[in-house]
């Protein structure tokens, strides 16, 4: 380096790049998805607007920026103006410790899940916010579901995630992503029996720690209109869709990292982000799939699933799993 | 002297569970048209609902007394704009028994023919509908409505190259249809319930293997057969509640008894019942259409000379009451004739209107998800109820 | 009870003449008129409740008409009443049928019969500020009503 | 008279404009100055290059850019009435899919800037669509689907029908048909999308014409 920079420079910058990629994958993932529901559903999704729909996203940001962004007068106007920002920061958080290649991430830290986790359930609090703020019925019914769902979907989240952690014993997410390389078969997903069994669980409490559908109560359309974000227009509304997209996204770069076996692939070495994108990719459609293919069911059959049923066998799962590791290293 | 209770308010007691009045209003995505709930909540459960209607009141029945009998039909197929032959199917036979007109034996077996089609296409619009109340525009639910539509544009098109129109039909007259079938139509007729038929297998197959949807449908909305005959709900609520009624069978009209088909009940009476007696309704109506096109008659279709104006059909003075086994329940037109080209007095016994009147009775103590999934099943259709 | 014993029991206890033909017709005078649907829904078996509506015969008053129908022995009957000149309240069915509740309130709306112990009678298809009852022959179809005319 | 000529109304309609909530929704709209109010960060930044010497040439070309964006994003609200509902179903589903044009139907007013009307406006219903035509941001558009809500339609003398919704609130485009088919109405969401296009924020949003029988 010709002049010695501070050592946070090259953060700002990765970061900087970070946010950026995430927000220009935000906004083709959500036509990706528009044209992958179409297709399941025997239609053409966006056609007309540049060659194949493929300028949709930007005409719908730019005419959402252009919308007049309405305040009811009723409404709490500090809490109502602030809810979308404070919703939107987490979910660009939980992007700083995913490591895209090796050495490629914006601060890979040593207690990189744990963050990870710990910022990713934050999101409620902007969503609790909007729901309360917009001063409307709709959206605090759906605001009071939205805190019962993430309240009990967050543990079988992190015990679901924990188990490839116990298998790596680090919380360093570049180190479990590391020890997944080589060969097929040292994916997690493939661990002879905890693999499979995380992999479900950990899907599950995604679906649930983002609202997607079966368990998305939160914006249910079909009762609560348009959840927590009805009374939200223009560009307030274009940032909750832009964090939640983005907290989706997030959620499925760990899975990919956690059971995926991030950029293990074959093919040279630079190929691994490509590989972590598709793999990325993958997870995401898989969600999606569910999302079009399943009915919603009610809120106390969603938090009866979730204490009765997830909870209990995650907590064995994390348990095995520690029994099976310590057998493994030949603790007995 | 101050009147003792107006001086009483209600305080605003903290000791009971705080209620929540929600107004699910006339615009809502599930509403299946302008039907506005008044849903008083105890935190997600419903304690009363106070359903309040007349936002699509047309005023059908005081029109009815200035169009004459060749001008209502087109306008009768607005009331229940879903299965609109039904509607006008009742309306025109009305007419029939006043005035003793003798209907030919072609023109009977078209009507059972298009009135069993428009049976399927508003089951599968009820179908679909009803999954996306649970679904979601935006989940899973799309998806088999827009499977559901999908199929109801074939019979749509069958409508389109037999009367010309879509949704909205002037096909009946007094005295017989005002259309013949066109010819390679029975063919294409044959082919489309092929499709339909294979369709509804795999619809059952795609919902009634998903836990989510057993989990919302089963034990929802239970009605007991006793409350069903008090309300006078009918159709496939009636047989849900596992009452075997159905007017086809007890009450045959326009040569229904030559064609053999079974009536589908169930016991238990929920959402889930319902679903299953549509389901098999589908069936049914199919085997009708088969048996219908098989032995279609030779012979004109209609007892009356072609109209040259439109006040040209008196009526003799009388009344009479004829019912119709619709998609939804017994739609019925009782007409009271004073001898000239209109009618006196026109009074459209809506099936939703009587199935609607029993969501007061059964929605408390459900979920707010319940009321969604009660109003599907009931299927209700505003035209209908407000008239 | 089958058509035949049901039109006997009652033309005897009503001393009615009840016409023949399919929807058999019982016209009473409206102080009896509860009295015949009980009698109806509990002897005759007419459980269930189809339709309630009102004629309006210009001088000769109102008629109200109800169909209640007993769904095993495929009996229906066509209760009928006709209320004096001038008159225009009735006994509600409301205790015997509860479907009668929404049918009574849409008379009630489009004819101005007011049915007497009705849990609440308030208008069911136009809203409650709307003067004048539009099923009477004497409401012009089109009668304007600010603004939207 | 003649038996099938129809009714004569007895008394000369009114006009619409004495309805108080309608005249408070008129004077609304006087108030707001510019009618079509965009977003506050927009306005302030076309405001700024506008005022900067020789900055109207920017506008102007930008002008066409963001008609397109406005044009190839129209989001419908779900308001279905009666039986045009139904076309308007089948027209957002698969065989005639608007969502090739960039439309998808959103369930609340705040998120959408059309909509489509399709169905018989009765008296009780007007004020209720007067005000989710209300809660729309602008700029927002109308379309008018059906000739029950064109001109009240085969319930034109009914006494509880409005006679056309464009006595209530400002109609863009007029599908005819009862019920017109979804091309139709594809063809009318089409010459919309072409009245958006060369959209000029004029100030003056189309006022309420004054309609008597």
């Amino acid at each position: 380096m010709l002049i010695a920079l501070p050592p946070w420079v090259p953060m700002v910058i990765s970061g900087f790049v970070v946010l950026n990629v995430v927000i220009g994958l935000v906004t083709y993932i959500t036509l990706l998805e528009r044209k992958f529901a179409a297709r399941m559903q025997s239609r053409i999704g966006p056609y007309r607007v540049g060659p194949h729909g493929l300028l949709q996203p930007i005409a719908d940001a730019l005419k959402l920026m252009m919308k007049e962004d309405i305040v009811p007068t009723a409404a709490d106007r500090r809490i109502y103006n602030l809810a979308p920002i404070v919703f939107l920061i987490p979910c660009m958080l939980i992007f700083a410790t995913i490591p895209f290649a090796p050495g490629l991430g914006v601060a890979d830290l040593n207690i990189g899940i744990l963050f990870f986790l710990a910022v990713s359930s934050m999101e409620i609090v902007g969503l609790f916010m909007a729901g309360w703020g917009s001063n409307n019925k709709y959206a605090l019914l759906s605001a009071m579901r939205a805190v019962n769902q993430i309240i009990s979907y967050d543990l079988p989240f992190i015990f679901s995630a924990l188990v490839p952690v116990l298998l790596t014993g680090s919380l360093k997410l570049g180190d479990i992503a590391a020890v997944q390389q080589g060969s097929l078969f040292n994916w997690f997903i493939f661990y002879p029996v905890i693999g499979q069994l995380a992999f479900i669980t950990f899907v599950v409490a995604t679906l649930a720690a983002e609202n997607r559908v079966p368990f998305d109560i939160l914006e249910a359309e079909s009762e609560l209109v348009a959840g927590f974000r009805v009374e939200y227009s223009g560009m307030k509304f274009a940032l909750i869709q832009l964090g939640e997209y983005a907290h989706m996204i997030g959620s499925s770069f760990l899975g990919a990292l956690l059971f995926l076996g991030a950029w293990s692939g074959p093919g040279p070495e630079a190929l691994g982000p490509v590989w972590f994108l598709l793999k990325m990719i993958f997870m995401f459609l898989v969600v999606t799939w569910i999302r079009w293919s399943f009915v919603r069911i009610r809120v106390d059959q969603i938090l009866a699933l979730s204490w009765k049923a997830l909870l209990p066998a995650t907590l064995a799962l994390l348990v095995s799993t520690a029994v099976v590791v310590v057998w493994r290293t030949g603790g007995f | 002297m101050l009147d003792q209770n107006t001086t009483t308010r209600v305080e605003m007691d903290w000791s009971g569970p705080e209620r929540l009045q929600m107004n699910m209003g006339p615009q809502h995505p599930s509403a299946h048209g302008v039907f506005r709930a008044i849903v008083t909540l105890e935190g997600e459960t419903v304690v009363a609902v106070d359903a309040v209607i007349g936002y699509l009141h047309r005023c059908h029945e005081k029109l009815s007394e200035t169009l004459t009998y060749a001008q209502y039909p087109s306008i009768a197929s607005k009331t229940d704009y879903v299965a609109a032959m039904t509607s006008e199917f009742a309306y025109v036979m009305a007419a029939e028994e006043i005035g003793k007109f003798e209907v030919p034996k072609r023109a009977q077996y078209l009507r059972v023919i298009v009135a069993e089609l428009q049976r399927i296409a508003s089951h599968l619009l009820w179908l679909g509908t009803w999954c996306m109340d649970m679904g979601g525009a935006l989940g899973g639910g799309a998806t088999i409505f827009l499977y559901c539509i999908r199929e109801r544009e074939l019979i749509l098109d069958l409508f389109e190259a037999l009367v010309g129109a879509r949704l909205l039909y002037g096909f009946f007259q007094v005295g017989g249809t005002r259309y013949d079938i066109p010819d390679g139509w029975a063919q294409k007729c044959r082919e489309t319930i092929a499709v339909i038929e294979s369709r509804v297998d795999e619809y059952e197959q795609m919902l009634e293997d998903n836990a989510f949807f057993l989990a919302r449908a089963r034990g929802v909305g239970v009605v007991s057969r006793e409350l069903a005959q008090d309300v006078g709900i009918a159709g496939p609520l009636l047989r849900g509640s596992g009452i075997d009624y159905d007017l086809r069978r007890n009450a045959p009209y326009s040569s229904y008894q030559d064609f053999d088909f079974t009536v589908p009940t169930e016991k238990d009476g929920d959402c889930y019942a319902r679903y299953k007696v549509r389901m098999q309704e589908f069936r049914q109506a199919v085997a009708i259409i088969r048996q219908a096109l098989d032995k279609l008659p030779a012979g004109p279709i209609s007892s009356r000379p072609a109209l040259k104006s439109v006040a040209q059909i008196r009526i003799p003075k009388g009344e009479a009451y004829a019912r119709v086994e619709g998609p939804r329940g017994e739609v019925g037109s009782y007409i009271i004739s004073d001898g000239s080209a209109k009618p006196y007095r026109m009074k459209w016994r809506g099936a939703s209107f009587s199935n609607l009147a029993i969501l007061p009775h059964i929605i408390p103590g459900h979920k707010v998800a319940d009321v969604v999934a009660i109003m599907g099943s009931v299927d209700p259709v505003f035209g209908e109820v407000d008239r | 009870m089958n058509a035949e014993q049901a039109r006997a029991s009652l033309a005897s206890t009503f001393g009615v003449e009840v016409a023949a033909g399919v929807p058999m017709v019982v016209t009473v005078a409206p102080d009896r008129w509860e009295e015949l649907a009980r009698y109806a829904k509990e002897t005759v078996g007419c459980r269930f409740f189809n339709f309630l509506t009102a004629v309006d015969w210009k001088e000769q008053g109102l008629e109200v008409v109800a169909r209640v129908d007993n769904l095993d022995d495929n009996v229906g009957l066509m209760l009928k009443t006709r209320l004096a000149p001038g008159v225009t309240n009735c006994a509600s069915l409301t205790p015997v049928y509860r479907g009668a509740d929404w049918m009574e309130r849409e008379c009630f709306d489009m004819f101005g019969i007011r049915f007497d112990n009705h849990p609440d009678l308030r208008r069911i298809l136009l809203e409650d500020t709307w003067e004048g009852h539009p099923l009477l022959k004497s409401y012009a179809v089109d009668t304007p009503h600010p603004p939207y005319r | 008279m003649a038996l099938n000529d129809p009714p004569v109304p007895v008394i000369p309609a009114p006009i619409w404009r004495n309805f108080k909530e309608l005249q408070e929704w008129e004077a609304l709209h006087k108030t707001r100055p510019e009618g079509d109010k965009h977003s506050a960060l927009f306005e302030s930044v076309t405001e700024g290059i506008h005022n900067f010497p020789g900055g109207f040439v920017v506008t102007t070309a930008a002008d066409a850019f963001l008609n397109w964006a406005r044009k190839s994003s129209v989001w419908p609200v779900t308001f279905g009435l009666a039986c045009c509902a139904i076309e308007m179903m089948a027209t957002f589903c698969s065989r005639f899919d608007v969502e090739r044009l960039g439309m998808v139907p959103w369930a609340s007013p705040r998120h959408s800037d059309l909509m489509i009307v399709s169905g018989t406006v009765t008296i009780k219903m007007a004020p209720m669509l007067l005000r989710i035509y209300d809660q729309m941001p602008d700029p927002k558009w109308a379309v008018s689907m059906g000739s029950c809500a064109n001109s009240g339609g085969p319930f034109r003398h009914g006494y509880h029908v409005v006679k056309g919704v464009d006595r209530v609130i400002p109609v863009d485009v007029y599908v005819p048909g009862c019920p017109p088919p979804p091309e139709s109405l594809l063809n009318g969401l089409l010459l919309l999308q072409e009245q958006i296009s060369h959209f000029k924020k004029t100030g003056r949003r189309a006022p309420p014409n004054v309609k008597v029988d």
